[in-house]
């Protein structure tokens, strides 16, 4: 009695990776086919937290819209400030006091710092640091930077700061000494937590050769920020387009070799350092004098269109202005750069594991706030 | 016998009780249960905090510190809270499975203390300990699995798929290490083994104690190789679904089965009750505690490997080494006829440059290119 | 300092593609949409220009047309361009999709789509992505009038 | 090789084991409330108000209300109604630097945690007789001038 066996039948099987998972950031949702392990297919869905930011901004006037824009990527806030104001001078011709341009740079770089933080702690735990160590190390840094914050705007994380024409108000006394003492106590604790786990055999195995993003890859795809960088394209806004005082700054531009999981993370990792280095230089360079050029309540742009960006801590973010001539934005466009980095994940993740999804995922550094804007 | 002897070895309480009973064998039973609740509750709740606790200080905060001094009463709150939640099944699931594998994980690790010498006489003294709880260790897997199927849940069943890969790899090396200090003692008796040490196999016998604790961390998936259970990819793994007392069930079974590996190697690496001075019985529980904190340790600072290179670990790294020590103790068995205390002297050279030498050769295995995009349909 | 190449890039398309029209709007050129894709294949290709990053596709709504902007960097020679089409009426607007030069065209044109209405032709997986699949009207436009159901 | 980057890493958290700890205790310790700190309550002052309403212009969610009528024999508007449902208001600060008069103030309360909705809605006399902890945001002379300025309103 001979049976002829039945080929074993194999089928992929879909898991719906989010909207609520714990390393999704937020409500993203992968929609992964799998073979097993090994991930077959994904189709990113987002939208979840989708507020209809550009819309809100038609109704609300050119002042006001700056509340807006601090609920984008509510990480690094002081940099969405930023990039939407710069639009708005760009497009009004707004001359802004030396010393707001100082504080500007210090507040953008210390969200940068603080973004990093959070981008690489998360990073971190998403890599199975289940216990939140590396997650609640950074977390203890950006308290510090959020404690300047405070200290300077009243807020944590919404800050609503930055303002057309300067900044909302002067640095308090007590800011400079703070800030000095955390610069000057920063670099040790990056390097602290780069012993901790920059050679760790299991985050290299993890991360090394995982999620390769090649460089005219990324170029094609409108990547950018650390992620473009981190592929080996040095492509910064701050040095390539310099806005605000990056032009008088030195800095380097840490850039990365294969474009995989580590080599984003070194570059977060390295753009801290950078970030306080720029840090030094503009509290070291600090003018007296004017930090705000006062701009009404009621005010009005000049017809026109601008399109301004910056470098924020998850790449280019820009603003795409369309005025009117009346108190509100006639279009008011983001380019939110986690939205768009966010086109590549599909070929990154497929032939992964699912353990990679989420590394990779985490390298990229989305903000859910950002992305579903 | 003073009131001294009854607290070193309280084995003697149990003879006095059983004597007055008539020595039915029932006593001693009841008399061992007890005992071994007595322990183990407390010690649970304890290892709880602990891990709690040190993870925590470990992170710059302070750890459960609200209920009760120094927080010792949160794993208390933390099961009342637990009890009075709601049991939800998932409707679509398997229910006899779904009720029966938390019972089904708790059992095994609660029924490896069986053979857990205390002392010299407050022990079940198995003749064939080591194998008995080789045995029982093994079969937690089979309630992660059916908690994995019975859930209908697909993070579930991938958690329940790599906890069957994960545990029967590695097994094997587990095993092997065991037995290289069968060979060295002779004896598959837990007491035996413990008698044995006058010098703790820790230090005779290192390359296998490094074996040993690694192979245990991934049995009792921890950090590393929580893969099983990995938060941050498949939600909680095989008890995703699981809620209230069935997930607390599993918890603590988790728990039971840490304490049971930290007695394990308090008794088969740093010599159980020895020295035998004071009471020696508290000198194993000290002991345990000491191997638990060093796990919750480990658990706190590392991140987690993926699941090919966690059985590529277990394969190519620890499976060899097992092998290679193995030969080492059989040939110094052989050799000199026993196994001289003089010899950790040479062993502990001979494990260091073995490790080196295969933590050189060894490499995790990296992904292959990722595979062209499909197109679309 | 990136720096804007409207006026080079206008006449380099204009001796392209003779008899074309692309007229330098304020800022940027305005292209006709037939030959979009043409244009953004010739500025992508073309080694003096080397616009090899697009950076931003959005639209606007005019009332009586629509104008779709693109953002295009040169990561190579470092300078910009602003590429606008202009696209007449209010209903069943489409363009040549550019996901077939520019991956990062993907998600963008989508957004376009899902908020503004225009449809991007030859765009591989032309869904809406931040709102759901059945949600009536584009949100964007300046007729839109949310009515919840 | 293999291991040398664990036992660096588990140094690194065996250091932090022995440091103290870095939180703060919330309801018994509680961390040095900065002067410019926008807490959730606004601080209206109806001496100074004139009822011009910028501040409702200014606001982005439309939280403040102001409804006035003329007192023709002070030659002055008479501030009927000021309202502010404290629920939607996100703490920006605009409204207090669009008030010409120096009427609108942010407060350093924060814990203003209601069990519904309707107890945020702060009506005129609730602004009247309210606690006033003035912020120092948009107004850094509060910080130092606080007890001369401040104690006679």
């Amino acid at each position: 009695m001979k049976e002829e066996a039945a080929p074993i039948k194999t089928e992929t099987f879909m898991v719906n990776m989010g909207p609520q998972h714990p390393s999704t950031h937020g409500v993203f949702r992968m929609r992964l086919s799998l073979d097993g392990e090994v991930v077959v297919d994904v189709e990113p869905i987002f939208g979840y937290l989708h507020r209809g930011v550009e819309k809100l901004a038609e109704g609300r006037t050119w002042v006001q819209d700056v509340t807006l824009t601090d609920r984008l990527d509510y990480l690094a806030s002081m940099s969405n400030n930023l990039a939407y104001v710069l639009a708005v001078e760009k497009l009004a011709g707004i001359a802004v006091p030396e010393r707001a341009e100082h504080i500007r740079v210090i507040m953008a770089e210390l969200s940068r710092i603080a973004s990093h933080l959070m981008a690489v702690g998360s990073f971190l735990n998403d890599m199975g640091a289940a216990t939140f160590t590396p997650l609640i190390y950074m977390f203890q840094e950006r308290e510090k930077i959020l404690d300047l914050f405070e200290m300077t705007c009243g807020q944590r994380m919404t800050f609503n700061y930055i303002r057309i024409g300067g900044v909302s108000c002067d640095l308090p006394e007590g800011f400079i000494p703070a800030l000095t003492r955390f610069l000057g106590e920063m670099p040790r604790f990056i390097d602290e937590y780069d012993t901790y786990l920059e050679d760790n055999e299991i985050l290299l195995a993890r991360c090394v050769g995982v999620g390769v993003l090649p460089p005219d890859k990324a170029i094609n795809a409108s990547v950018s920020g650390p992620s473009l960088r981190g592929s080996g394209v040095r492509w910064d806004l701050r040095q390539a387009d310099p806005y605000s005082i990056y032009d008088r700054l030195k800095f380097d531009i840490p850039t990365g070799k294969n474009g995989d999981v580590y080599d984003r993370y070194r570059v977060r990792m390295e753009e801290m350092r950078q970030s306080l280095r720029i840090l030094g230089q503009s509290v070291r360079d600090l003018p007296g004098g004017d930090y705000r050029t006062k701009v009404p309540v009621t005010f009005r742009a000049p017809a026109g269109e601008a399109y301004a960006h910056l470098e924020s801590p998850k790449g280019e973010l820009g603003f795409y202005l369309v005025s009117d001539g009346s108190l509100s934005p006639y279009r008011f466009k983001i380019r939110a750069p986690s939205f768009i980095n966010l086109g590549v994940l599909r070929d990154l993740l497929i032939g992964c594991k699912v353990a990679d999804c989420v590394v990779t995922l985490g390298s990229l550094d989305i903000i859910m706030g950002e992305v579903d804007r | 016998m003073s009131f001294w002897d009854y607290i070193k070895d309280l084995s003697n309480i149990a003879r006095r009780v059983a004597e007055w009973t008539g020595g039915e064998w029932w006593v001693y039973g009841l008399l061992g249960l007890l005992a071994l609740l007595l322990f183990l509750v407390p010690s649970l709740l304890a290892l709880i905090w602990i891990e709690r606790k040190v993870f925590g200080r470990l992170q710059v905060r302070y750890g459960p510190n609200r209920a009760g001094p120094f927080g010792l009463l949160q794993p208390v709150a933390d099961a009342i809270k637990v009890m009075t939640k709601e049991d939800v099944a998932p409707a679509r699931g398997d229910r006899l499975l779904f009720r029966l594998a938390p019972a089904l994980a708790f059992m095994p690790a609660m029924a490896i203390f069986a053979a857990i010498p205390f002392t010299r006489n407050m022990a079940v003294n198995l003749d064939i300990g080591v194998l008995y709880i080789i045995a029982v260790g093994s079969l937690g897997v089979i309630a992660v699995f059916m908690a994995g199927w019975a859930s209908n849940n697909k993070y579930s069943l991938l958690g329940a798929m790599r906890a069957v890969a994960q545990t029967v790899s590695y097994e094997l090396p587990l095993v092997l290490s065991v037995l290289a200090i069968v060979l060295a003692t002779g004896s598959l008796s837990l007491v035996k083994i413990v008698e044995y040490q006058t010098v703790p196999l820790l230090l005779l016998q290192p390359l296998t104690f490094f074996i040993f604790v690694v192979a245990a961390l991934a049995e009792l998936n921890r950090t590393p190789f929580d893969i099983m259970e990995a938060d941050s990819e498949i939600v909680a793994g095989y008890h995703t679904e699981y809620s209230g007392m069935s997930f607390s069930l599993f918890y603590l079974a988790e728990y039971t089965h840490a304490l049971a590996v930290s007695a394990l190697i308090a008794t088969m690496f740093l010599g159980g009750w020895k020295p035998d001075v004071g009471i020696p019985w508290l000198w194993l529980i000290v002991k345990i505690y000491l191997v638990f904190l060093v796990f919750s340790w480990i658990r706190g600072t590392l991140p987690r490997l993926r699941v090919d290179q966690l059985m590529g670990f277990a394969w190519k790294f620890l499976f060899p080494l097992a092998l290679i020590n193995i030969l080492i103790v059989a040939i110094e068995v052989q050799a000199l006829e026993g196994f001289p205390g003089w010899l950790a002297l040479v062993n502990i050279p001979v494990a260091a440059i073995i490790l080196i030498g295969m933590a050189r050769l060894f490499r995790f295995g990296r992904v292959t290119a990722p595979a062209r995009a499909p197109e679309r349909g | 300092m990136t720096r804007d190449i409207s006026q080079n890039a206008a006449q380099r398309i204009a001796q392209r593609f003779p008899g074309l029209a692309a007229e330098a709007a304020p800022a940027g050129i305005v292209v006709p949409a037939e030959s979009l894709l043409e244009i953004a294949a010739f500025l992508k290709e073309n080694p003096d220009l080397a616009l090899d990053y697009l950076a931003a596709i959005t639209a606007v709504d005019y009332l009586d047309h629509f104008e779709v902007v693109y953002h295009m960097t040169s990561i190579t020679h470092n300078h910009s361009l602003m590429l606008k089409v202009r696209l007449p009426g209010r209903e069943n607007l489409a363009l040549p999709s550019l996901t077939s030069l520019w991956q990062g065209a993907d998600l963008q044109e989508r957004e376009v789509y899902d908020l503004m209405g225009i449809a991007f032709s030859g765009h591989p997986n032309m869904k809406r992505v931040l709102l759901w699949d059945g949600f009536q009207g584009h949100p964007l436009r300046k007729d839109f009038i949310y009515e919840p159901s | 090789m293999i291991g040398a980057g664990i036992v660096k890493g588990m140094a690194v958290t065996l250091r932090h084991l022995l440091r103290r700890p870095f939180t703060v205790q919330y309801p018994e310790e509680r961390l040095p409330l900065p002067e410019r700190f926008r807490g959730n309550e606004l601080i209206w002052l109806v001496e100074k108000c004139t009822g011009c309403n910028t501040c409702a212009k200014a606001c982005p969610h439309g939280v403040i209300q102001v409804e006035t009528s003329a007192k023709l024999d002070e030659n002055r508007y008479f501030v009927e109604k000021f309202e502010a449902d404290m629920g939607l208001c996100i703490f920006c600060g605009l409204c207090v630097e669009a008030c010409p008069f120096e009427a609108l103030y942010l407060s350093r309360e924060f814990e203003k945690a209601t069990y519904r909705h309707e107890d945020m809605f702060r009506r005129r006399d609730d602004f009247i007789n309210a606690q006033k902890n003035f912020s120092g945001y948009f107004y850094p002379y509060l910080d130092k001038e606080r007890p001369k300025r401040l104690e006679g309103w």
